[in-house]
């Protein structure tokens, strides 16, 4: 029950959920673009910073687990919100609308998010999943005037409301069958009734749901619409924090009722889909959002070999990849907000044609992420790539090691076809603004580069950390 | 101080002679590097002399002498090393090969004044005796093979030497490539030879191998057949001989030196070098004989149809390395390092001559376009004639008559000749005599067709060779004198510490006067033979092409039996049409096809992204279904 | 109580679940398919309902609570990105959202 | 009460079907409501009065007048119940149906397995008091009422901004026409 | 001094970026600096056989908690293979030194030059095999900027095509790294990636033949071996001239130093059930790369084929498993890199002149450029395997050796030889003989070219002449593989290896 720890337990989600009502009272006094920006991204640093405060490893009420896997993947979604939100500035300083409600949309999402990764209980899970989506309702049709962010949105809540419905009946099955809503609950019952037609059913359901909100083949066809729809920040918010607390829930689920063989069949199916179809999509892909998107659906399948292959490794392998892929993806989605000129998006590859001779920094940056994407040594998605192949092997997954592998190149021509087309000397004369916000999102930047950097040369300190982690979340 | 430690000097000046006039010719007024060319070779020849007086006098104690200039790499215990070995054989081509050079240098620093690559062709030219030396006093097989491949990378330069030209081009590339056919015959054998007795040196080699392999043994078999073929390749025998009369497009001292004299007996050099292996495969001796017998044969017709003066030459040429291998093959190892040498001397002449009469007749090859110059150039007339009569065999007077009666003789009374042999050489000189004379006797009887342009005889430096070479090619022969004239025999008894002595049947030795009798009846035969039907009725010639066998006959040895035509059919063409067709490489096809897969792929499942909602709905039903089927049916 | 066998109170929730399911499929217009979906929501409330009465507990309700919290928000959002899509569009035809696709090169 | 159960049940899938399938958007939230209603009924008989009188005030009440509300706003009459019929065509339905019916066909083959492996007979206990409700959700379940209420708030936000109208100053006959313009600029801006 | 070795070159890399105007300079520096430290640890070795197992070795913490280290060491081999690549490294600065082609971005192209040259230099180093694959994947990114930036017309398709294919390949070598990591780890319950640790890892006949085919692909691809050339014509053909140099003459050696210095140690008793197969790849490699070349109407493809065609050699040198092939390798690797760059560099003075690579456009050059000329036979007679060139005892080493064994093979293996002769003598013939097509008067080689190439020219003669220099430096390592040799499976076994098709079960 409610005793004094909980409140430093949850310090970091108390902060955001007092952050976005201080932020509605803010907007309420003084609409101020700039005053909202800057408290939203004080309220995100306050919330990491209360991490620190955090007591240990403890339940509370039956509903969350704040254990080292939670803190580190709430400090994780916090730092990339914090740089979402640095990129969202510049992005919507052009617009003509209201910009103030994104940030209290920003918050509550990630909000959502960080309760997510902590839920150990299908009531806190569905809760904190209705917050991020509802959140992201609004972030993604935030530019109402745009046909495609509209449709972006319409499209998103309606699959995002049968889903969870799936989910829901998932859930309920489950619960029918078992009796219990909690986790842990469910994986004591799960022992004795594993070949349950309600449990399995229940347990398909919701893998279908969650897999809709990973965005893993066959529930992957809204991403690319999605993405391509959206405002870059929100997009960059969908392909990185969304799914990356989303893959933590589902993997706390099958940890407590257990890899049963046949879900094991399951995964493996759909991982070798999704690494698969998601490199197809992306082939010929000339919309770099909708190449982003592709390319998200196929790095949740190498997540997903991770997730099969299980295990300490397993979760190590996963969390450095989601470490490595948010960095990316980040990256990506925030040079695309900082090349937007007047609201208009450079979407197409060719709008990049020449990048590299006009604003070489911002083309090596592109470059180096889209290296990380596809897992070329000296950036951090090569580690998470080696990783990942490394628990796969170790568990003996052949099969979707050979996957990954000819997924991964057949993924490379795509990242190399951007690459070459930074490169590549244009017709005519180019230009890229100078966005007028360059200083905070230049050192956003930065950071990101020398992340990227410094994780694929000496990824020792971050592995040790993660190793840490997880031997707290088991302990 | 001993003077066999001069011995490396032999290779060494022509090499810094080639040094100096690759790196600095393009700079040096002609007159220089006309010196450094001639007086390179003429130092070497100075030298071999010197080393070669030395030799005679006081013989080194195991009757050879080796220079050990540096290991050249060291295998567990497989050390070729770049080492020099002189013995009585390597001696006499060393001889042959820097004196000849010699004067053929000294005859091309006039030949050869004008042309734009002087500085070039001398430096090839060194290059080239350095080469030819190395190989002949290479003390291990690997090191033989390096001068043996310098030599063909020279033949191959200088016959390409008139670059402009690309039939000169295609004519220079056929050499070396064709030779290279031979060589990796040649080299596969040494493979062999590593294996078997893990060194390449060569007296290790032969007097390890009688220990190895008995008589007859599949190992000698293979290893002589191997070196065979390279020897078969640079002596351009058959059946690799279609390289020689297209090597003629090279400037005239090249035909005399590289393609006459020395190169194209490598060949007997090797196989002479490496005869404890061909004693210890009788079957493979044979096979040499009969190459030899059927070259000289093919060669023989083959010259007989000819136009081109130079063109004869060079038939005339495998002609009589046919004779070399077919001594080689009855085992006369002595005969056929006679009739090198006598050959170098009259071969080389006959270019030199001919080199005159084609510069007289600016550039004109066809002897059929020449005639009457026996008065205009006497002194290329009288020493062309004392070649070609060496050439034919003139009895007693010419030394072609000694070495190649010895051969014949050999052929039929050495105890692996034969009957069939000898009448195949036989023919063969009755053949030689009718195409050597037809060839004197259009050139330089009848009437003068063409104005002499450039006088050649004004020449000095070109006069000289041609006179010494004309007298050795008379009195070249007397070193050797047939036992049934006197028991004088001071060259083979010369080389007999290296070679041995033929072997002869019992009770043979009275048949050689005989022979020599009808040898002599068929030279004087021939002789008038060929005087009657181009000089005294020239119409017999003519009426004699316009036979139905004349007709059929003409054109195919005119195109040397046709084996151009035949390697072209079985060999060039596929090979060119396949890497016509294939030119992309169908390998790549496979992989662009991969790729065009996965496009393919593409479109398939971009057509899925269609953005309709309701279809994205549907998916994530038909999502549902795949599940609950896995579930259900797996 | 009621002795209906918990597989066919299931089978209700599911009938319910799938018409619901079907009405999202088949509707082209915005407002019924949210109203589809809304269907599918209250099936999967009704599983809960179930759940909660066989092992007696109330978590089944709270549940249901939530969900029907979660509803209303969707609802509310959802009209209002219909509305703009109306204002947008001037149709509620969910067919003519198709500007976000993959075009073909 | 079975008897009940089973004609509230006919009701409800019936009624679900007719809102479902029906051409008139009033109609079909009539008929939506009817079989909301016909579900509180088994939520009363399941014990669950609490939860039965909320579907009945929530979900029959305040949700579905929402709808109306949206339905009535765009008032697009008859003409609409037309385009209904018009998208109501057999290509339209034909292959969803066909892919739920193999679905309902798995499902229900699943649900049949597990009563096989888990019987229920029925509910035996009584009903589950609106207080024993309440108490677990101010206890257990309270972070859970919190999220409740900070994901209504997310949706009250992005309803607010999604459906707030720009004020604009023409006249409303001469809106649409505006309108329209507007959209045109912005596909030539947006186009992919 | 290994570390120092990369930090100058990664570090002068990154100064070459930042002060454009400086790069050359900075590039001849950092390389000239490092190609001393290297020789002057070389030479010396080189006289006198070697005691120790390295002559150097260096060892950091990397990443501890997987056993993975920076463990940098090199023997003879190494050190030899060191030098190769900082020289042609050397060169290929200067030679594009006033290269039209890279003017833009000069500084970026030296960054890419030297991160290259760093990538290969580390791969030479490397004794983790962890670290091993991580500068074996470093070298592509710079090669691949270095091709798309500055390479010819196709030169997209060109770098992507390049870098799908090693790549692919590459990770199946890092599967069998981590198989290999992980297989130790649980004999022995050490992880580490170390290459002396993992080296008496014991293994099924099946699993190490597993093994051994995910880092031969690696190995054939780069290197490349026959059915995975594909890359090759494009990927040469499209890069700039230092990078051809590099990747021809170096790159494609990592992979030869690959399979000798780990797959043949790693692996002893699968390679001799893999023999014959690479074998037989390696001679129709052999023949089908000199007939494409022979087919080739562009200049810098005809020299990438010829390249393809004696990188059979290497694979049948180092499959026969013999002593002589051994050799014979190692002296190929540094013979043809060496002859290699010096024809890519030929054909980068010749594209400066006339500003196309192809055949037809070409012919009398000899008129206007002897000295060109000269220098070029000598790299055509290199590349056609005259005595007295360093190609030549290579070549004669590798068939001599394999011919101990496979007799066959080897004699189908030396009729490229005569293949060889055939498409080298295209180069010299098409080029600089024939009727002259263009006036290009003063085109004949500038000094600092002149001085490039007359170091080639000087190796090369050195090689052929005085190899025993390198025997003598790589005989330890050549004493070790002959060890494998010794190492013979039973027949019956090594068939096994083949028909045990899947492994799962064994991990």
């Amino acid at each position: 029950m409610w005793h004094q720890q909980v409140i430093p337990a949850l310090f970091p989600q108390i902060i955001l959920s007092v952050a976005a009502v201080v932020c509605m009272l803010l907007i309420a006094v003084k609409r101020n673009h700039a005053v909202v920006h800057l408290f939203t991204l004080l309220s995100l640093l306050l919330a990491l910073g209360s991490l620190g405060r955090i007591p240990g490893v403890m339940g509370v009420d039956g509903l969350f687990v704040v254990d080292g896997l939670g803190v580190f993947m709430t400090g994780l979604i916090l730092i990339t919100a914090f740089f979402i939100g640095i990129f969202s500035y510049p992005y919507f300083s052009q617009s003509v609308l209201e910009r103030e409600e994104y940030y209290i949309l920003l918050l509550l999402a990630t909000l959502g998010a960080s309760l997510m990764v902590i839920s150990n209980h299908f009531i806190s899970f569905f809760l904190s999943l209705e917050i991020l989506s509802v959140s992201l309702y609004g972030m993604i049709a935030y530019t109402k005037t745009s046909t495609v962010a509209t449709e972006a949105g319409v499209k998103y809540l309606m699959l995002a409301a049968v889903s969870s419905a799936i989910l829901l009946f998932g859930i309920g099955l489950m619960y029918v069958a078992t009796g219990q809503l909690g986790l842990s609950g469910i994986g004591r019952q799960a022992v004795y009734t594993p070949t349950s037609g309600w449990f399995t059913a229940g347990l398909g359901l919701v893998l279908a749901g969650l897999g809709f909100k990973l965005a893993l083949v066959p529930f992957h066809l809204w991403t690319p619409d999605v993405y391509s729809g959206a405002p870059a920040p929100t997009s960059a918010f969908v392909a990185t924090i969304s799914k990356g607390s989303v893959f933590v829930f589902l993997w706390r689920l099958f940890d407590s009722i257990g890899r049963d063989e046949r879900m094991v069949i399951i995964f493996v199916v759909i991982a070798v889909a999704s690494m698969l179809i998601g490199n197809w999509l992306a082939l010929k892909q000339q919309n770099l959002k909708r190449l982003l998107a592709y390319s998200s659906i196929a790095h949740l399948g190498y997540l997903i070999v991770a997730f099969v292959a299980a295990g300490d490794r397993g979760l190590d392998a996963a969390i450095f990849y989601l470490v490595a892929y948010f960095i990316s993806m980040l990256g990506a989605f925030g040079l695309i907000s900082y090349l937007t000129e007047s609201g208009k998006e450079k979407l197409l590859l060719q709008d990049y044609t020449g990048l590299f001779w006009q604003r070489p920094a911002l083309a090596i940056l592109l470059s180096l992420i889209m290296l990380s994407l596809a897992g070329i040594p000296l950036t951090a998605g090569f580690i998470g790539k080696f990783y990942v192949l490394l628990a796969g092997v170790y568990s003996a997954q052949w099969l979707l090691v050979m996957v990954l592998i000819l997924s991964s190149v057949i993924g490379l021509f795509y990242y190399l076809r951007v690459v070459v087309q930074l490169f590549s000397r244009p017709d005519h004369a180019v230009y890229f603004p100078r966005s007028p916000y360059a200083i905070s999102t230049g050192m956003a930047f930065l950071v990101l580069f020398i992340l990227l950097i410094w994780l694929g040369i000496a990824p020792g300190n971050l592995i040790t950390q993660i190793q840490q982690v997880v031997h707290l979340a088991r302990g | 101080m001993d003077v066999m430690h001069f011995l490396w000097l032999v290779p060494a000046f022509p090499l810094a002679g080639f040094l100096l006039l690759a790196l600095l010719g393009l700079r040096l007024p002609a007159r220089a590097i006309a010196w450094i060319g001639t007086v390179s070779i003429g130092l070497a020849a100075l030298v071999t002399l010197w080393i070669g007086l030395d030799f005679l006098q006081q013989p080194p104690a195991a009757g050879h002498y080796r220079q050990v200039l540096w290991t050249w790499f060291n295998i567990n215990g497989f050390a070729p090393a770049i080492a020099l070995y002189l013995d009585p054989l390597s001696l006499v081509y060393i001889f042959v090969i820097t004196f000849v050079s010699f004067f053929i240098h000294l005859y091309s620093t006039a030949f050869m004044r004008g042309d734009e690559g002087y500085p070039r062709f001398f430096a090839y030219m060194n290059l080239f005796v350095f080469s030819m030396v190395t190989l002949v006093l290479a003390d291990n097989l690997l090191l033989l093979y390096l001068g043996w491949e310098g030599v063909g990378l020279c033949s191959f330069l200088l016959i390409g030497f008139w670059y402009r030209d690309e039939a000169n081009g295609y004519a220079a590339r056929k050499a070396f490539i064709v030779t290279r056919i031979g060589d990796t015959a040649f080299i596969i054998g040494l493979f062999l030879l590593v294996k078997q007795f893990h060194t390449l040196d060569i007296q290790d080699i032969l007097s390890q191998a009688p220990q190895v392999w008995a008589i007859g043994a599949a190992g000698a078999f293979w290893v002589s057949l191997l070196l065979l073929g390279g020897a078969v390749g640079k002596s351009a025998q058959l059946p690799l001989q279609t390289w020689l009369p297209d090597a003629m497009a090279g400037p005239t001292p090249v035909s005399a030196l590289i393609h006459a004299a020395t190169m194209v007996t490598a060949g007997v050099y090797l196989i002479a070098r490496m005869h404890v292996l061909y004693s210890l495969s009788p079957t493979m001796q044979l096979v040499v004989a009969i190459i030899g017998v059927l070259t000289l044969l093919i060669a023989g017709f083959s010259a007989l149809a000819q136009r081109d003066l130079k063109r004869i030459l060079a038939y005339s040429t495998i002609s009589q390395i046919g004779y070399m291998f077919l001594a080689l093959g009855v085992g006369a190892w002595t005969a056929a390092v006679f009739h090198f040498m006598i050959h170098a001397f009259f071969k080389a002449l006959l270019f030199l001559g001919a080199g005159a009469v084609i510069m007289a007749m600016e550039e004109e090859h066809d002897i059929f376009k020449m005639g009457g110059l026996r008065k205009k150039m006497p002194i290329t007339f009288w020493t062309f004639l004392a070649g070609s009569a060496a050439l034919a065999a003139v009895p007693i007077i010419t030394a072609g008559f000694y070495s190649k009666d010895l051969i014949l003789f050999d052929a039929l009374a050495s105890t692996q000749g034969s009957t069939w042999l000898w009448l195949g050489g036989f023919i063969g000189a009755f053949i030689t005599v009718l195409y050597t004379f037809r060839m004197v006797f259009v050139t330089f009887y009848g009437e003068q067709k063409k104005v002499i342009a450039h006088d050649p005889e004004r020449e000095t430096a070109m006069m000289i060779p041609l006179m010494v070479l004309g007298v050795l090619s008379i009195i070249g022969g007397w070193i050797e004198l047939p036992h049934a004239w006197a028991h004088f025999t001071p060259f083979s008894h010369f080389l007999e510490s290296c070679l041995p002595a033929t072997q002869l049947k019992a009770g043979v030795e009275s048949w050689e006067l005989w022979l020599q009798l009808l040898t002599a009846i068929m030279v004087i035969v021939g002789i008038y033979w060929s005087w009657l039907a181009y000089v005294k009725r020239p119409a017999l010639a003519y009426q004699l092409k316009q036979t139905a066998w004349g007709r059929a006959l003409y054109p195919f040895f005119y195109k040397g039996w046709m084996f151009d035509q035949l390697y072209d059919t079985l060999l060039v063409k596929p090979v060119v049409w396949l890497s016509r067709i294939d030119r992309h490489d169908f390998i790549d096809y496979i992989y662009e096809g991969f790729g065009q897969l996965n496009i393919g792929i593409n479109k398939v499942f971009s057509r899925t992204q269609n953005g309709y909602l309701r279809w994205y709905l549907l998916c994530v039903v038909g999502g549902v279904l795949i599940i609950f089927s896995l579930i259900l049916f797996v | 109580m009621i002795s209906v066998p918990v597989h066919v109170q299931l089978l209700l929730a599911s009938i319910l679940f799938l018409i619901g399911l079907v009405g999202v499929l088949i509707r082209r217009n915005v407002i019924f398919m949210l109203m589809s979906v809304e269907i599918m929501l209250n099936a999967a409330g009704l599983v809960f309902i179930i759940g909660g009465a066989h092992w007696h507990q109330a978590d089944g309700q709270a549940m249901v609570i939530f969900i029907l919290a979660m509803a209303a928000a969707e609802v509310a959002v959802g009209l209002a990105l219909i509305l703009q899509v109306f204002h947008l569009h001037k149709t509620v035809d969910v067919d003519c959202l198709e500007e976000l696709k993959d075009t073909q090169s | 009460m079975n008897l009940v159960f089973y004609i509230a049940a006919l009701v409800a899938i019936f009624a679900t079907l007719r809102a479902v399938l029906h051409k008139h958007a009033v109609h079909a939230l009539l008929y939506l409501i009817v079989s909301l209603l016909s579900v509180a009924v088994i939520f009363f008989i399941l014990g669950a009065p609490f939860l039965a009188a909320l579907e009945v005030i929530i979900y029959a009440g305040a949700i579905m007048v929402l709808f109306v509300f949206v339905v009535m706003m765009l008032n697009r009459g008859e003409a609409a119940v037309q385009q209904e019929k018009e998208w109501f065509r057999f290509r339209t339905w034909a292959w969803p149906s066909v892919l739920v019916l193999i679905l309902f066909v798995e499902w229900v083959y699943m649900l049949w397995r597990g009563s096989a492996q888990q019987s229920f007979a029925g509910v035996t206990q009584g009903p589950i008091q609106p207080q024993q409700v309440g108490e677990l959700l101010f206890t257990q379940y309270l972070l859970g009422v919190e999220m409740a209420a900070m994901m209504l708030m997310a949706g009250i936000i992005g309803a607010y901004h999604i459906g707030k109208q720009k004020q604009k100053s023409y006249h409303r006959y001469l809106e649409e026409k505006s309108d329209q313009i507007s959209i045109s600029e912005n596909k030539t801006q947006e186009v992919i | 001094m290994l570390t120092d070795i990369l930090t100058i070159l990664f570090v002068g890399g990154l100064l070459c970026w930042l002060i454009p105007g400086w790069s050359r300079w900075i590039a001849t520096l950092a390389v000239g600096l490092d190609l001393v430290l290297a020789i002057s640890r070389w030479w010396p070795s080189a006289h006198t056989a070697m005691t120790g197992k390295w002559i150097v070795e260096e060892q950091y913490a990397w990443m501890p908690s997987m056993g993975a280290s920076i463990h940098l060491a090199v023997d003879g081999f190494s050190l030899l293979m060191i030098v190769l690549t900082l020289l042609i490294g050397l060169l290929g600065v200067w030679i594009s030194w006033h290269d039209q082609a890279i003017a833009e971005k000069r500084g970026f192209f030296h960054f890419h030059l030297l991160w290259l040259i760093g990538g290969i230099t580390g791969v030479f180093m490397a004794m983790d095999l962890l670290l091993f694959y991580f500068f074996w994947e470093l070298m592509l990114i710079p090669m691949f900027f270095l091709i798309s930036i500055w390479g010819g017309e196709q030169r997209k398709k060109a770098s992507i095509k390049f870098f799908l294919f090693t790549q692919l390949s590459g990770l199946f070598m890092l599967i069998a790294i981590l198989a290999l990591y992980i297989l130790h780890g649980q004999q022995t319950g050490q992880y580490s990636f170390d290459y002396a640790v993992l080296l008496g890892t014991s293994l099924s006949p099946s699993l190490a033949g597993w093994l051994l085919a995910g880092f031969l692909l690696a190995f054939l691809v780069k290197l490349p071996a026959f059915p995975f050339h594909s890359w090759l014509p494009d990927a040469y053909t499209q890069s700039p001239i230092a990078g051809a140099a590099l990747l021809a003459g170096l790159m494609s050696k990592t992979a030869a130093y690959g399979m000798l210095r780990f797959a043949l140690p790693l692996f002893p008793q699968a390679v001799h059930a893999f023999a014959p197969w690479m074998i037989a790849l390696g001679v129709i490699g052999i023949l089908y790369g000199a007939k494409l070349a022979y087919a080739q109407t562009d200049l810098k493809r005809l020299i990438a084929f010829s390249s393809f065609s004696h990188m059979g050699f290497i694979v049948l040198g180092i499959f026969s498993l013999q002593e002589l092939a051994y050799d014979g390798v190692i002296l190929e690797m540094v013979a043809h890199a060496i002859s290699i760059s010096g024809l890519f560099f030929l054909v980068g003075m010749l594209r400066q002149r006339i500003q196309q690579t192809n055949l037809d456009a070409m012919g009398g050059f000899w008129e206007y450029m002897p000295r060109m000329g000269g220098i070029a036979m000598v790299f055509v007679l290199a590349s056609l395997g005259l005595p007295g060139l360093g190609n030549f005892i290579a070549e004669f080493l590798i068939l001599a050796g394999a011919y101990q064994a496979h007799v066959g093979w080897t004699v189908l293996a030396s009729l490229g030889l005569i293949a060889g002769m055939i498409y080298s003598l295209v180069i010299l013939q098409k080029v600089f003989h024939g009727k002259t097509r263009q006036a290009l008067p003063g085109a004949d080689i500038k000094p600092l070219e002149f001085l490039v190439m007359a170091c080639l020219v000087v190796v090369i003669f050195w090689l052929g002449f005085f190899p025993q220099r390198v025997v003598q430096a790589v005989d330890p390592v050549v004493k070790q593989l002959k060890q494998i040799s010794l190492q013979e499976l039973p027949a019956q076994q090594a068939h096994q290896v083949f028909a045990q098709s899947s492994i799962s079960t064994n991990i």
